[in-house]
């Protein structure tokens, strides 16, 4: 079955992906496939074990489910302080 | 846990964690260095996702006060735009003994840098620009 | 290093160790507690010898920047009348990198209160008073 | 040989000697030997381990040598900080 999910990008992801977000139609059923996805079309090739992904706000697991309508963050390696 | 795109003010920061019982204080300050892996900088700009930065860091201070022996804990971080010798991240730790205060200050900025979605470009004297890779990143 | 009877004014001390190639500062205050082995503090006074605690404070500065990587160090010690909520003590560590900054200002403190010819008498709310026994005596 | 010492006292050993300091006499060859004459004049029980002794302005060994006219320091176990 077809999702729709809004998905934000930042920092690097952002700027490869020419885009703040974007309505994403998909069939993955976990963040983390979403996130494969989501690679290939923006060319994003940073280390998904030093990636993050947020989904209504919260911190999730890579292995979390995703239903249609979910706001999905992808956040690209941080580097703050 | 606060972003803030002004100035960080320090000695107000760090008299919200006084108090009477009290002895020790330990504080962590990074400023804005000149150089980074050979490149000289000009000035730097912070993106911050604040709702989860916020949370995020008030999970990692509840973390310090369970892990140590210490009074107050605060952290503020700076968004937007800083240049050279800029305050970008304060922590204060406030303890009876002061082994638990630099213990919770080492564990809160280690934290800070690792968890928080803060991310952190550099613009050099040469006209480029780039994200900085996270020290994790660096070091595989 | 140095000793005196004000008030430590530790934004400016601080700001003397900035520098555009550090990118860390720690700093450590020791604050007087209202309390000491069950008793109530209300007031402290440290008398010093300082001739040699002047000497000994830049020995272990240097002895620091010999162990650490670090870029500026200094320390500032009270003498006379305190009250409680006072600093009494303060260490600030410039480095490129924290861990050294973090080591080296633990490293000082600690010490600076073994090795220099300081002694702290409490006066308590009772009326009483006492020179306070050296952390390391207390602990044997 | 008799040897004129000037001593001084801090803090604890201050009070109990009841003065800064004194010339005192000795035929102590070392500021251990000297300190174990003072301990028992003035009833010091701190610790010598966690004592320090100066001579002229620099902190010594507890072997260090005495020659008349000296100055030497005894220091109480400390508490800065």
């Amino acid at each position: 079955m077809s999702k729709l999910i809004e998905v934000s990008y930042f920092a690097i992801f952002r700027e490869k992906a020419g885009r703040d977000s974007e309505a994403f139609k998909t069939k993955s059923e976990t963040v983390l496939d979403l996130f494969k996805e989501i690679k290939k079309v923006h060319g994003f090739d940073e280390p998904q074990g030093h990636c993050k992904v947020a989904m209504n706000n919260d911190l999730v697991q890579w292995d979390a489910k995703i239903e249609d309508g979910d706001k999905v963050l992808f956040f690209p390696p941080v580097s703050g302080g | 846990m606060k972003i803030t795109d002004k100035e960080i003010k320090i000695a107000q920061a760090s008299n919200g964690l006084r108090n009477k019982r009290s002895g020790a204080y330990v504080s962590f300050e990074g400023w804005i260095r000149d150089h980074n892996e050979g490149q000289n900088v000009r000035r730097l700009e912070y993106e911050v996702y604040e709702p989860i930065a916020i949370k995020e860091g008030e999970n990692i201070i509840d973390e310090a006060k369970k892990k140590f022996d210490i009074h107050h804990a605060s952290c503020i971080h700076r968004s937007g735009l800083l240049d050279i010798g800029e305050c970008a991240v304060w922590v204060g730790v406030s303890s009876s003994h002061r082994k638990d205060a630099f213990e919770a200050c080492k564990f809160i900025i280690d934290e800070v840098k690792c968890r928080l979605p803060i991310w952190k470009k550099e613009y050099y004297e040469n006209g480029d620009s780039g994200w900085v890779n996270c020290e994790t990143c660096a070091s595989n």
